[in-house]
Formats: structure tokens, C-alpha cells, sequence
């Protein structure tokens, strides 16, 4: 149906582009459930915006964040996408971290013709929404068979067990991947468990895996859960160690886990490790924990700055902050050197990002345990 | 294995009933069910957090620390919140105590910030055998904390007159009052210990579970309410029996290949029993005199 | 559609998506009145019959193409027919008794959509057409608010309101307790499929999520806060609910803060709602009552 | 004078109930209070007992002010009252409403021994003792309503409309046993349609019409007042 | 003789131990006041909850216009043409004092949530005619002037006259009240004496619980006396209070 897709809205950003600052919207949530991707973004971004307009700004105009919580609710969500557009006038919308939100936005995004890049959506049916919409994560689609390889190979595991939070469509969908790929190099999943987000006790999942005796544990969710999850794992004794997506990347999994974690893998496109960063990562992880008590970045943090700084070098490179034109640049992103990785944007707008990141937990943080390729 | 789901499930259970039990005595006195119950129970637990962590205290102390705190706050919700509404439509105060809930959850984002803050270690994870069933001092310290708690209250209840107190203030309030009961003093009383049976529960819980988040109150808010109604609500066994039974359940359905339709296990439980038993399984039919 | 250009003259976008989801709301929440709060009838599980109509109504307007008009009925169908079905053995239950077995159906379907494949399951449900406009969501809402304002004043409304009240003395006034309450059940779950329908055509994708226990406390947040079995009241009720986390955005982070502390203030300023007690057809005849209705102590000669 | 009211207002939000009353109560005295439906009879008893607030006015109870005190206090003064209505705790059984009814005393032994003495009175209670107070018949709700009330030993016994629903040999029993306790010392203050038998039993009696004192006096001169006797007696 | 109207044929029902009625037979014809009396407890609500089938007897037969009504639902009872008032007032306290009336009319109307939304011409009559039937019943009971006020906000007495003008709203053959004088004075009482006949002029059929004993025996043809569930005796006024079984369980010596 090609029924409501109105483009009166092309006047209001050519309006945008006439200020003297560049708005960028920040789509994501401060409160609710989501709460800590959106703050984690969102601070992110502003690095980025400071580092840019510190340098002089894009084509002589300084980047403005405009930021919104939607309460990690998809209507709220929708209403503040609206919002950032028509009200805002932002040219560009980083978010929404995660995958739900993004697909509902979107659509929004795209008939406004307004580019969206989310720093955080990994699901899949998000950049076919529309030549607008981009993203700038790792993809899943591409580490897990990566990552699975590596465990099969290099670390011998034959039988798996795979822990699904069913309540999380990031999760579903990894676990998807994971399955298939564990097919494709001939290991076995000996056990299957699910668990849901926010759950605390996993006692139950635990006892029934445990029997089962599996090399090690394929755990899709996210770091609350699965450090809890191993937290459990170790009482009752198992040995095996975990591996996941990047879902698990971040301090909590050891603050929730101790020393339960110990061993667990991560895969990432983007490691916090000054000892292997580049230059620019390094700058990023310095400026980051001065502002933080010293914390170290997250992947989302990480991704809302490589966001911003995406759109602003396509801005640049279009000589115009109209979106019809710089999404055209943006989408011929190649080998693009960001604090996340290294970004090429593919045909269909999917990132590529290499290389993978396999970090493992050694003494309570992050190291980086090896690195695999990927084409 | 069975044996040992079991166990984890009435341990679950344990906690589910301790804060049941707040639900089932507001409820039973104020006819509420108080949606602000769960964000009492988080609340609860940040207080543990925050002894062990800042304060560098014990768990007995932590916990005293948490009950009191939320008892304090639970008296003084219902002075604010819902004291005002009592002479109104049912509904109202239903209403404010969803305000309070999302009130509090997101003060407590705003503090402690959105992501989950493990609990310190207070209590080593040393383990005990009974033949095959392992049993973890931490599981052993919860069973045996609600296990006094549930005791002391059922007496005080049972025994004390205020017991009567809060049955009579719960059907008629005026009325009461001409039997010489303050009322004020029954229903804060009734907050004040239903709050801290969730605090205990809050900090039982973030103990064993190892976290303690700002919106882990609104699940287990929501299950302990199921407890309670399961159990028929007013009851205070009732409580306890339907927050075993829904601990035990929910375990096993989880070890039983249900994981995926855990909660709508536990909700078509609850209300097939209210089919069968409309008024819970401890709660006393209606009587229908005209 | 001719109405939709000219409100894009005067309104932009936002405006239009706020006031969309105001209507889209409004249906919905005049579902849930005429069950909590014309009969009485406790129903914490609103959002589960919301996202039946959104689910069947998306699914036959991907897989099958079917007219706009076609999937919203067949959504508004499905979630009246969940909710017989759900309405015949738990209406015998008392008041919140019922509530609990209506929030926990709605927790169980949104368990059911998160573990079905043709919903999706945790991904949602996405690349649904854009269909509503605001001209249809106008034109629903005035017509249910038309069929809910003639209600008021029939035998059939008077008999919800009559349940409510007393239902022994209803039901030996000759009501059937046991089919009117199904039939209101009916009636507010039809609209809340109609107006779960609207919103997956607005917002495009779908997740079970999004249709939790949270949202059905909305729903009861409007209905009550607005002023239980009280029409204007519920519109009222609704749309300050609506619009107040728009116009709260810029307390920022302490936005959901205020709200909460805001329900809690106007219940206890408002306890039988904004509008409690206010009703339409009194409103609209309002002359005659005045004549009629001012000698309340002088009864005793 | 054991209880004084002066001037009492009392409004249900535009509808002035009680639009100033003054009567008095003395120490040993059974007072009626007697008027058509509406007239103000049960708001006075339940401003007495401080359910309701005055918009203005005083009541004073051996020389202490009442207005302003919360009920239950009030009862620890020694004034209880048998509300309209009966107002029985119905989830509660019979026993456990007598028990009620002497929340506020501390003699345990004699509070045993008192509810036999119930028990006599009202052998239909003892029958029910164990019965939820919810199902019993109208009038055994009003049997034990009266029991409650008297389980707490007042000093000032408010009763509104006791006689109501009770078979008619009940009826002269109630109205005995109001005498009796009255003798042993317990001050009353009675309400009742049955104005009849209520003048026959009381010293005093005041006369309420929509809000006001209209008559008061020597209650067997009231009865005898033809006025009285037109309007209240049915003669 | 005219028909009987209500037949009881030794009708029992039991809660737990407790027998309220105890094998009662009873007959009231057609067109007659018949009153229940008995001491607190004997079971006359219980009787009434029998007829209107809220409870279902535990043995016995009852039967109206010789079709026997066990175990049917309250609101067939009611179609079928029986009404009744409460000893405890049972109004819709939020309705007004027409609007409770006009949910009388409810059983012998049929627009349903369809018609009511359409609101044809045969339903705007059906409305209009539920408009005049309640009037009808209002102003029989005097209570016309009142009908916009909340029911819950009327003096006492108003309010039991407005249970019968409900009840008389379902266009009843047979009219059930239980203790409608109590809580009235005198004067008013005399009223609804009047009242009463009245309805029974209009061909009904009334059916009496009352404990003021001037008020029955002035008003009913028959009396039926019941002890602990028992009938203990059946007659006229005249004959009833002469009874000295009645006198000793129920009226006292100096009564009336
Ligand atoms: N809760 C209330 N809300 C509003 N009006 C009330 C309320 N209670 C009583 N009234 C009104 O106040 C007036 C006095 O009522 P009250 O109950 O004191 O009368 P009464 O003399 O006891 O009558 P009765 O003989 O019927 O018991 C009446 O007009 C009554 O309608
Ligand atoms: N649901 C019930 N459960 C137990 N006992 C009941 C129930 N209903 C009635 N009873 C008992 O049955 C007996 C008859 O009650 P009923 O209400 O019929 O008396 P009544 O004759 O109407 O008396 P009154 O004149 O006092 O209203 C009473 O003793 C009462 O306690
Ligand atoms: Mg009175
Ligand atoms: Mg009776």
C-alpha cells in the first residue's frame, strides 16, 4: 500500500539545514527498562558532538544533540521520533539501541527522510525498512558463525548448551544464529534452557543443564542475567565457561558474576582495552572514564560516538547537512576507522566490522583474547 | 534432581510468601492491593545494599536496617497516599498506589541508576549435603529468617489483639472505631508490618540472587501478588502456602521443559484454582445472605 | 483522504501522531469503562485484548492484503471473542477476583505471542502498512463515544449500571447478570481490538512487550483518574494522560517521577476522578435536572 | 450534667442535617430522641461519638470537650453506641463480635462472665454463637449489636432505633433491659421510631424536625402533647 | 375459591447443621395479603430467598401458577412474575431514583446494546414506555418529585418506598416485602398501609413479612406463623392472635 506517505515534510528540513547548528536527535531511553543502553549512548554521543565542535564543527556549523527519553516504551518511543522531526528538525537520529524500538521508528524516519543510524540494533529487518536507516554495530550474523568456529576449533567444544532469554528479541534472534552455526561445524546442543530478562533466579535452568555436561554454554542474553546465571552455574558446580554476543559486554557481568565469570568469552566489535586500542580508541577510553569515575566505556557508548561521528564525516564529505544527500555518502562508508572498529557500510547498508573482538574475563575485567577476521 | 528443584522452589517460595504476606494484610484490612508493595521490596533491598556496602554491617543488622527503613516508608506511604482515599471508591487509592509505584521505581533509576547493583558478599557460598540434596547457607539462612517471621506474625495476629483489631477495622471502619479500635493505628500498623516482611524478603533475596535492581520490584511484585490471591487474600496462611506453591511450581515448570510459558504456567494456575476455589485455596467462600 | 491534508496544514506531524494515539487510546479506553466502569467489573488485563486485535489484524493485513476497514473488524472480533471466552468462566468471580484472573490472561498472552511464530515471537512484528490516519481515528471516536452516550440512557446501559450498584437486587429485578456482563465484556474488548488494530497500523511493528500488565494499569489510569463510568470523564481522563508525558518531556529524567507523584495528587484531590459522576446525558439535559433535583434536606413535612 | 450539646451543625455537603441543636443529658437519666425520618436523629448520635465532624457547635461529656476527639477515644470515655442498622461485623462470628465489644477493657475474667449474662438476655445468640455474624436473621443482628454494645460497659449508651426488625416480644424485652441498665446505672440516650414505647421508659425527650429542637420536655408530658401524639404516636 | 398463586410443599433448607425451614407448606391464593410472622430468626427471609430462588431448597417443591420454579435463576423467577423488596435495602445507590425504577422495567422490555446505539422508532417508543410504567410505579408510591435525586441521598422510609415502586416496576403478580414498615413512624406507616391496599386493588397478589403487629393484622386476609423453620400456625388476624402458641412464641401477652 503506498497510501500515507506524505512528503510534506521535505520543506521542514530544508528549513533544518538553514541554522547555524546541525541538530541530531538522540532516540533512546533515560528511564524504564532500557534505561542503561539510552545513558550509555547518549553519553557517547555527546563526546562526539564535543570532540567535533571543538575541531571547528561540520561544515562550519556546530552539532547539537537533542535528547528525549522515551521510558523504554515503544509508543513513547514512536511519539518522540515524531517529535525530534517535526518539532526538532534534527537531520539525523541516532538510536534506538535496541532493535524494537528502531523498527518502529523507522519507518517514521524513512517516510520523513531523515536518516536513523541506531548504535545498538542488532535484530535483523532493520535497514530494510528503508534507504535512510543505517546502524553501526557489530553483526551478529556475522560473529556468531565467526565466534562458533573459533570455540569448535580452538578451544575444542563439541557439546553446547544454549541459554535463550526469551523475553528479549535480541537474544532469539542470536540464538537463532548460534544454533545454526553449532550445526554447520557439526558440534551438538546437548541442552537447550530459557530464561527471561529481569529474572534472578536461575537455580532451575541450572539443574537441568548441569547433568548434561556440556563443554561450555552458549548464552545469548544480556550481562545482568548471565552473570547471575553463572553466579548459579558455579554453586551447583559446573564447570563449564560461557560464551556470548556482546549483550555481555560490560562491568556488570563481573560485578554480577565475580569470580563465576572468570573464563567467560565475549564477542564484540569493540574492546575497552587500552593495552590493544589504537590511538583513537585509546583517546576515546581516556576521555571517557575522566568523565565517568574512571569507568570504562561500554559497546554503547562506543557505538553512539562512532554514530555521531559517521554522520558528521558523511556531512562533510556531502558538503551539505541535507539527508537526501548525505545518506548517499553515508552509505559509501568504506574502512572507516571508528573507536568501535573498523566500519565498511556493505550494498545493503549493513555494516561489516572487523575484526571480531573474543574477550574472555581474566581477574575480575576484559582482556581481549583473540581477534578473528571475517569477510 | 527432583528433590533438589524442590528445595530451590521453596526457597524461591519462601520469599515470594514474605512478600505476599504484605499484600494479603493491606489487603485484608484496606480491601487494596497495593501495587506499591513490590518498589517497598526494591527498596528493601538497596537499603541491604547500602549497609553491607557503606556501612560495612552484617547481614543481621542489614536486614534490621532495611525492615525498619521500609517500615517507616510504608506507614508513611499510606499516610500520603492512600489515608486520604479510604472513604472513596475502591478504585482510587488502587490508582495512587500505582503512582507510588512509578514514583519510586524511577527515583530509585535516578539514584542508584538503571542497570541492576550486585549485592556484596555477606555470606560465603559454602554448601551442606543432606544425602543427595545440596543445600547453600544462603538458602538455609532465608528458609530459617521467613520461616521466624512468618512464625512471629502468625501470632501476633493470631494472639495479640490487634489481630481482631485489623479483621473488625477491615469490614467497617466507623463501626470499629465505636468498639474503641484506632483505626489509623490498626492500618499503620498493618503497613508498617507488611513492609518489612518485603524488606526482609528485598534483601533475602538480592542476597541469594547476588543483584538488586530498581524494577525488580514490579515481577516479583506481581508474582507475590498471585501468591497471595492463590493462597486466598487476607488469609495470611494462604499467603504462605500460595507463595511455596507458586515457588515450587514455577521451579519445577521451569526444570519440566515449560521454561518458555514459565509465568503463564503460573498464571493459568492461578486462575484455574480461582475456577474451582473463587476465593483462593485458604480463602473463605463468600456467603451469600440476603 | 482529503481530511488528512487539510490537518497537516494546520497541525505537523507530532501533533498528528499525539493525536492519533490519543483516539486510538480513547477507543480503548471507553472499552474498559464501559466494563470497569459502567458494570463494575475489575479488569487489569485491557492491553491483552489490545494486542489480540493488533496481532489479528496485522497478520491478516500482511499475509493476506486484506481492506483496512476488513482487519480492524476481524481484530475487534477476535479480542470480543477472547474475551467471551475468557468472560464466561471468570465473571462469576467477584471484584478482584477478577481482576487477577484478567491480569493473569493478559500476562499469558503475552506469553503466547512471545513464543508463537507467526507473531514473530520476541522480534515483533514489523513492515506493517500504515494505515491509520486521523480522519478514521476522529470519525471512531465520535461514533463510539455516540454509541456509548446512547447506551447510557437504554435498558441494556441502565442494566450494566444496575449490576454494578447491587447485582442481587439487579438480578432479582430481572436482569441477567450472567449475559450482560458477557455482552459488556463484549463490547469493551471488541473496542479494544478495534483500537489495538488502529495502533499496529500507526505504529508499524508489533511486540508483546509492549502489551504487558504496564499497559493495561495505563488503561485503568485513565479510566479511573478520569472518573470511573463517567464518558466525559474517561475522554478527559485519557487525554491528560496522554498528553502528560509529551508535555512533562521537559522535566527530562524526572518526567515518569512527576507523573507518578501527579496520579497520586489528583486521586487525592479528585478521589472519584476528574469527572466522577459526571455524565453525559445529565450534562446535556442539564436545565431539567436543575428544576427538579434542589429539595434534598427538606423531605421530612 | 453528664453530656452537653450546644448548637450543634452538621452538614453532609450541601445538605444541612442538624441546623442547631442543643440538648442536655444527666447523669442517671434515660433521654428520647424522637422526630420523622431525616429529621437529624442519627447524625446527632454519630456526631456524639465523633464519627462525624460539627460544622460548628460543642459537645461537652462531664465537662471535657468532645469535638475534635477521635472516636475511639470517646468510647474509652464511657460512650458507646448501638449504630443504625445494626452494623454487625459479618465476617466475624458471634463470639468474636461480643469480644469486640469489649476491645477497650482489660478484665479478661469478667469480660467471660459478661458475655454469659449476653447469652441469657439474648438465648437466640448463644444458639448462634459460632455462626458468621453476616448470615444471621435481620433481628438477631439487632440482639447482638445491643449485646456489643453493652459488652463494653459505657457510661452513656447511645442507642439509634434498637427496637428495629425485632419480633414484639422482643421489643419489650429491649426496652426492659434499657430500664434495667439504666437503673444499674448506665446514662442513656435513645433514638427510636417506636415513640411510644420509648416516651413510656424515658424521663426526658426532645422532639427533632429536619434539624431542629422543635419539643422538648418531661417525657410523659410530650406524650401526652397532642401535637406529639398526631405526628409520632399515630393516635 | 380462587387459585392459589404460591404453593410451598413442605419446603426445607438446611445451612450446615442449621435447618431455617423446616418442611413448610404453605398456599396464598390469588389476589390475597397473606402475612409471615414469626419471632427473629424463624426463617421468613429465608422463605423469601426460597421463592425468589437465591437459595435452592434442600427438599420440597415450590411452585407458582402451578409451575414448579426450583433451582431457577432470580431473573426468570422475576420474569415469570414474582417481585420482592429487601429487609436489608438493596437500592442502586448511584442511580437516580427513575433510573432505579426504569431497571424494573427491564424484564418485560427487550432493546438490546444494538437497538439502544440505533435507537429505531420501536425502541424510542419501548423507551418512552419504560419512561411512563416507572412514573406509574413512582407516583403510586408518592415518590414522583424525587426522581432525579441519587437514590443513595433519601431519608430511610423514601427508600423502602422506592424498593416496592421498583419492584412493582416489573409488573409483578406476586409482590414479596419484607419488613417494608420497619424504620417508619406511625404516621407513616398509616401511608403505606394505604399504599398496599392499593396494589392489592390493582389485582396483585402480596406476600408480607412484617413485626408490627398493628400493621399486619390490620392489613392481611391470612397469617402463616413460623417458629425455628416450623409452621406453627395458619389463619386469620382474628384467629391468629388468639393462638396461644403464637402468643407464646411470638406476641407476648399484652401485645395489640
Ligand atoms: N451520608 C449522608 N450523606 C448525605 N446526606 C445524609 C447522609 N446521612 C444522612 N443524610 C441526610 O441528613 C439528614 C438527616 O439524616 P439522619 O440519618 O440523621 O436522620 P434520622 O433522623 O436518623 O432519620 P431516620 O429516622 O430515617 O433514621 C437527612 O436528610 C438525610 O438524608
Ligand atoms: N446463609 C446462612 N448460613 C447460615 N445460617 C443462616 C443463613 N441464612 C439464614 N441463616 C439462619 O437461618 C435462620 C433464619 O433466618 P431468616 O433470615 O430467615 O430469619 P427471619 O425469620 O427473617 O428473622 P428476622 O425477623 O430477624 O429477619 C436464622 O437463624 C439465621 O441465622
Ligand atoms: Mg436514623
Ligand atoms: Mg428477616
Amino acid at each position: 500500500g503506498g497510501g500515507g506517505q506524505k512528503q510534506n515534510s521535505a520543506d521542514s528540513n530544508q528549513a533544518a539545514g538553514g541554522g547555524d547548528t546541525i541538530k541530531i536527535g538522540f532516540l533512546g531511553a533515560k528511564t524504564g527498562e532500557h534505561a542503561a543502553f539510552g545513558v550509555e549512548t547518549l553519553k557517547g554521543m555527546k563526546m562526539a558532538a564535543d570532540d567535533i565542535n571543538k575541531a571547528g564543527g561540520v561544515n562550519g556549523k556546530k552539532i547539537e544533540i537533542v535528547e528525549s527519553d522515551h521510558g523504554s516504551k515503544i509508543t513513547e518511543g514512536t511519539n518522540v521520533t515524531q517529535k525530534l522531526i517535526t518539532r526538532d528538525k534534527v537531520v539525523a537520529i541516532v538510536g534506538d539501541p535496541t532493535t524494537g524500538i528502531t523498527k518502529a521508528a523507522a519507518p517514521i524516519a524513512q517516510q520523513n527522510k531523515v536518516v536513523l543510524l541506531s548504535a545498538g540494533a542488532v535484530g535483523t529487518g532493520v535497514v530494510e525498512i528503508g534507504d535512510y536507516i543505517f546502524r553501526d554495530v557489530l553483526l551478529d550474523a556475522v560473529a556468531a558463525p565467526a565466534v562458533t568456529k573459533y570455540v569448535n576449533q580452538k578451544l575444542g567444544w563439541k557439546k553446547v548448551a544454549l541459554i535463550t532469554s526469551m523475553n528479549n528479541d535480541y537474544s532469539v534472534g542470536l540464538s537463532k544464529l548460534f544454533r545454526k552455526a553449532v550445526q554447520e561445524n557439526g558440534m551438538e546442543i546437548v541442552a537447550e534452557q530459557s530464561i527471561q530478562d529481569r529474572d534472578q533466579n536461575f537455580s532451575a535452568q541450572v539443574t537441568a543443564i548441569k547433568d548434561k555436561n556440556p563443554d561450555g554454554i552458549i548464552f545469548t542474553g544480556y550481562y545482568t542475567e548471565g552473570g547471575l546465571f553463572m553466579k548459579e552455574a558455579r554453586k551447583q558446580g559446573m564447570k563449564a565457561v560461557m560464551v556470548g554476543g556482546d549483550g555481555l559486554l560490560s562491568d556488570v557481568l563481573m560485578k554480577m558474576g565475580g569470580d563465576a565469570v572468570e573464563g567467560s568469552m565475549v564477542y564484540c566489535g569493540f574492546a575497552a582495552d587500552e593495552a590493544r586500542a589504537n590511538e583513537k580508541t585509546k583517546k576515546f577510553i581516556e576521555a571517557y572514564k575522566a568523565g565517568n569515575n574512571g569507568t570504562l566505556p561500554d559497546m554503547f557508548s562506543a557505538q553512539g560516538y562512532d554514530a555521531v561521528m559517521l554522520l558528521a564525516d558523511a556531512m562533510k564529505a556531502a558538503k551539505s547537512e541535507d539527508p537526501q544527500k548525505f545518506r548517499v555518502e553515508l552509505a559509501k562508508t568504506k574502512d572507516w576507522q571508528g573507536v568501535s572498529g573498523v566500519i565498511t557500510f556493505q550494498d545493503n547498508r549493513e555494516p561489516l566490522k572487523s575484526p571480531v573482538y573474543i574477550l574472555t574475563v581474566k581477574d575480575g575485567k576484559f582482556q581481549v583474547k583473540d581477534t578473528v577476521e571475517v569477510k | 534432581m527432583l528433590t533438589q528443584q524442590l528445595l530451590n522452589g521453596i526457597t524461591l517460595g519462601a520469599t515470594y510468601a514474605l512478600i505476599a504476606l504484605g499484600y494479603t494484610m493491606v489487603y485484608g484490612i484496606i480491601q487494596l492491593i497495593n501495587f506499591a508493595h513490590g518498589e517497598i521490596y526494591m527498596v528493601g533491598a538497596f537499603i541491604g545494599v547500602l549497609m553491607v556496602s557503606v556501612f560495612h554491617q552484617g547481614l543481621l543488622i542489614s536486614l534490621c536496617a532495611a525492615m525498619a527503613f521500609c517500615m517507616i516508608m510504608g506507614v508513611a506511604i499510606e499516610r500520603v497516599a492512600y489515608r486520604p482515599l479510604r472513604r472513596s471508591t475502591r478504585l482510587a487509592p488502587l490508582i495512587s498506589a500505582i503512582g507510588v509505584s512509578i514514583f519510586l521505581q524511577t527515583l530509585m533509576t535516578k539514584i542508584e541508576g538503571p542497570q541492576a547493583v550486585a549485592f556484596p558478599h555477606v555470606i560465603n557460598d559454602s554448601l551442606y549435603h543432606m544425602g543427595a540434596i545440596e543445600i547453600s547457607k544462603i538458602q538455609l539462612i532465608i528458609l530459617v529468617v521467613s520461616s521466624l517471621l512468618m512464625l512471629g506474625l502468625h501470632f501476633i495476629v493470631k494472639y495479640v489483639k490487634i489481630g481482631k483489631a485489623m479483621r473488625a477495622a477491615s469490614e467497617d471502619y466507623d463501626t470499629a472505631a465505636l468498639m474503641g479500635i484506632n483505626v489509623n493505628r490498626v492500618i499503620s500498623f498493618t503497613f508498617a508490618i507488611g513492609s518489612a516482611l518485603a524488606a526482609a524478603g528485598g534483601v533475602l533475596v538480592g542476597m541469594y540472587f547476588n543483584s538488586v535492581a530498581p524494577l525488580m520490584g514490579v515481577l516479583a511484585g506481581l508474582k507475590a501478588f498471585c501468591a497471595a490471591v492463590l493462597g486466598g487474600i487476607g488469609s495470611i496462611p494462604g499467603a504462605m502456602l500460595g507463595g511455596l506453591f507458586l515457588g515450587v511450581a514455577e521451579t519445577l515448570g521451569v526444570a519440566g521443559g515449560f521454561d518458555l510459558y514459565k509465568d503463564a504456567i503460573a498464571f493459568t494456575m492461578l486462575i484455574v484454582v480461582l475456577l474451582f476455589r473463587p476465593t483462593g485455596l485458604l480463602g473463605r467462600p463468600i456467603q451469600r445472605k440476603v | 483522504m482529503n481530511m488528512d491534508s487539510i490537518f497537516s496544514m494546520f497541525l505537523n506531524d507530532y501533533y498528528i501522531q499525539v493525536l492519533i494515539m490519543l483516539g486510538i487510546y480513547l477507543i480503548g479506553a471507553l472499552g474498559l469503562n464501559l466494563i470497569s466502569g459502567v458494570t463494575g467489573q475489575l479488569s487489569f488485563g485491557h492491553a491483552a485484548f489490545l494486542s489480540i486485535g493488533a496481532y489479528t489484524s496485522a497478520i491478516l493485513s500482511l499475509r493476506l492484503h486484506l481492506p483496512f476497514p476488513m482487519v480492524l473488524l476481524a481484530g475487534g472480533f477476535m479480542a470480543a471473542l477472547w474475551g467471551v471466552l475468557l468472560g464466561y468462566p471468570t465473571l462469576r468471580l467477584t471484584g478482584d477476583y477478577l481482576g487477577i484472573a484478567t491480569l493473569g490472561f493478559g500476562e499469558i498472552v503475552r506469553v503466547v505471542f512471545l513464543n508463537l511464530s507467526i507473531t514473530g515471537g520476541a522480534l515483533g512484528l514489523s513492515g506493517i502498512p500504515r494505515y491509520t490516519t486521523l480522519t478514521l481515528v476522529i470519525v471512531l471516536v465520535v461514533l463510539t463515544v455516540w454509541a456509548m452516550y446512547r447506551l447510557e440512557n437504554s435498558r441494556f446501559g441502565r442494566a450494566l449500571v444496575a449490576i454494578r450498584e447491587d447485582e442481587i437486587a439487579a438480578e432479582a429485578m430481572g436482569v441477567n447478570i450472567t449475559t450482560s456482563k458477557i455482552t459488556a465484556f463484549a463490547i469493551g474488548t471488541f473496542l479494544a481490538g478495534i483500537s489495538g488494530g488502529l495502533y499496529a497500523h500507526l505504529i508499524q511493528y508489533l511486540n508483546p512487550q509492549d502489551f504487558g500488565f504496564q499497559k493495561s494499569f495505563d488503561f485503568l489510569t485513565f479510566v479511573v483518574l478520569g472518573g470511573l463510568g463517567s464518558i466525559p470523564g474517561v475522554i478527559l481522563g485519557t487525554t491528560v494522560l496522554t498528553l502528560a508525558p509529551e508535555f512533562l518531556r521537559f522535566v527530562a529524567e524526572y518526567r515518569m517521577m512527576v507523573y507518578g507523584a501527579l496520579m497520586v495528587i489528583m486521586m487525592i484531590f479528585r478521589p472519584r476522578g476528574l469527572l466522577g459522576g459526571v455524565k453525559l446525558t445529565r450534562l446535556l439535559s442539564r436545565r431539567k435536572v436543575q428544576n427538579t433535583g434542589t429539595s434534598a434536606a427538606g423531605g421530612a413535612n | 450534667m453528664l453530656l452537653d450539646v450546644k448548637d450543634l451543625h452538621v452538614s453532609y455537603g450541601a445538605i444541612r442535617a442538624l441546623r442547631g441543636i442543643s440538648c442536655q443529658i444527666r447523669e442517671g437519666e434515660i433521654v428520647a430522641l424522637i422526630g420523622a425520618n431525616g429529621a437529624g436523629k442519627s447524625t446527632t448520635l454519630r456526631t456524639i461519638s465523633g464519627l462525624i465532624r460539627p460544622k460548628s457547635g460543642e459537645i461537652t461529656y462531664q465537662g471535657q470537650s468532645l469535638i475534635k476527639m477521635p472516636p475511639h477515644q470517646i468510647v474509652n470515655l464511657g460512650i458507646s453506641q448501638v449504630p443504625e442498622g445494626r452494623r454487625v461485623f459479618t465476617r466475624m462470628t458471634v463470639m468474636e463480635n461480643l469480644e469486640m465489644g469489649a476491645y477497650t477493657r482489660k478484665d479478661k475474667a469478667k469480660v467471660k462472665e459478661d458475655i454469659k449474662k449476653i447469652f441469657q438476655r439474648f438465648p437466640r445468640l448463644e444458639e448462634r454463637k459460632n455462626q458468621l455474624a453476616g448470615t444471621l436473621s435481620g433481628g438477631e443482628q439487632q440482639m447482638l449489636a445491643m449485646g456489643r454494645a453493652l459488652m463494653s460497659k459505657p457510661k452513656l449508651l447511645l442507642l439509634d432505633e434498637p427496637s428495629m426488625g425485632l419480633a414484639p416480644m422482643l421489643v419489650q424485652e429491649i426496652f426492659a433491659i434499657i430500664k434495667e441498665i439504666n437503673q444499674a446505672g448506665t446514662t442513656i440516650l435513645l433514638v427510636e421510631q417506636n415513640a411510644h414505647m420509648a416516651l413510656s421508659i424515658s424521663n426526658r425527650a426532645y422532639v427533632l424536625e429536619t434539624g431542629e429542637v422543635v419539643l422538648s420536655g418531661d417525657a410523659q408530658e410530650l406524650a401526652n402533647n397532642p401535637e406529639v401524639k398526631k405526628a409520632y404516636l399515630g393516635e | 375459591m380462587a387459585n392459589n398463586i404460591l404453593e410451598l410443599d413442605s419446603v426445607t433448607i438446611r445451612f450446615g447443621g442449621l435447618t431455617a425451614v423446616d418442611s413448610v407448606d404453605m398456599n396464598i391464593e390469588e389476589g390475597s395479603i397473606r402475612a409471615l410472622i414469626g419471632p427473629n430468626g424463624a426463617g421468613k427471609s429465608t422463605i423469601f430467598n426460597l421463592v425468589t430462588c437465591i437459595y435452592t431448597p434442600t427438599s420440597g417443591e415450590i411452585r407458582f401458577m402451578g409451575q414448579t420454579i426450583n433451582g431457577l435463576k432470580p431473573h426468570i423467577i422475576t420474569k415469570m412474575g414474582i417481585a420482592r423488596t429487601f429487609q436489608n435495602i438493596r437500592l442502586f445507590g448511584e442511580m437516580t431514583v427513575l433510573d432505579n425504577v426504569k431497571v424494573g422495567q427491564h424484564c418485560r422490555t427487550r432493546t438490546g446494546f444494538l437497538g439502544a446505539v440505533l435507537r429505531g422508532p420501536r425502541v424510542k417508543k419501548e423507551e418512552a414506555h419504560i419512561t411512563e410504567a416507572a412514573m406509574a410505579a413512582l407516583e403510586l408510591m408518592e415518590l414522583s418529585h424525587k426522581k432525579d435525586e441519587l437514590a443513595k441521598n433519601l431519608p430511610y422510609g423514601e427508600q423502602r418506598r422506592l424498593e416496592i415502586a421498583r419492584a412493582l416496576a416489573t409488573e409483578p403478580k406476586l409482590l414479596l416485602l419484607d419488613e417494608p414498615a420497619a424504620g417508619m413512624n406511625p404516621q407513616e406507616k398509616q401511608t403505606l398501609m394505604k399504599m398496599i391496599r392499593k396494589i392489592q386493588e390493582m389485582g396483585l397478589t402480596i406476600f408480607l413479612v412484617e413485626h408490627d403487629m398493628k400493621f399486619v393484622m390490620s392489613l392481611s386476609h391470612r397469617i402463616t406463623v413460623l417458629d425455628y423453620g416450623k409452621k406453627i400456625a395458619a389463619g386469620s388476624p382474628a384467629e391468629i392472635q388468639r393462638d396461644p402458641a403464637v402468643i407464646a412464641a411470638y406476641l407476648g401477652k399484652d401485645v395489640v
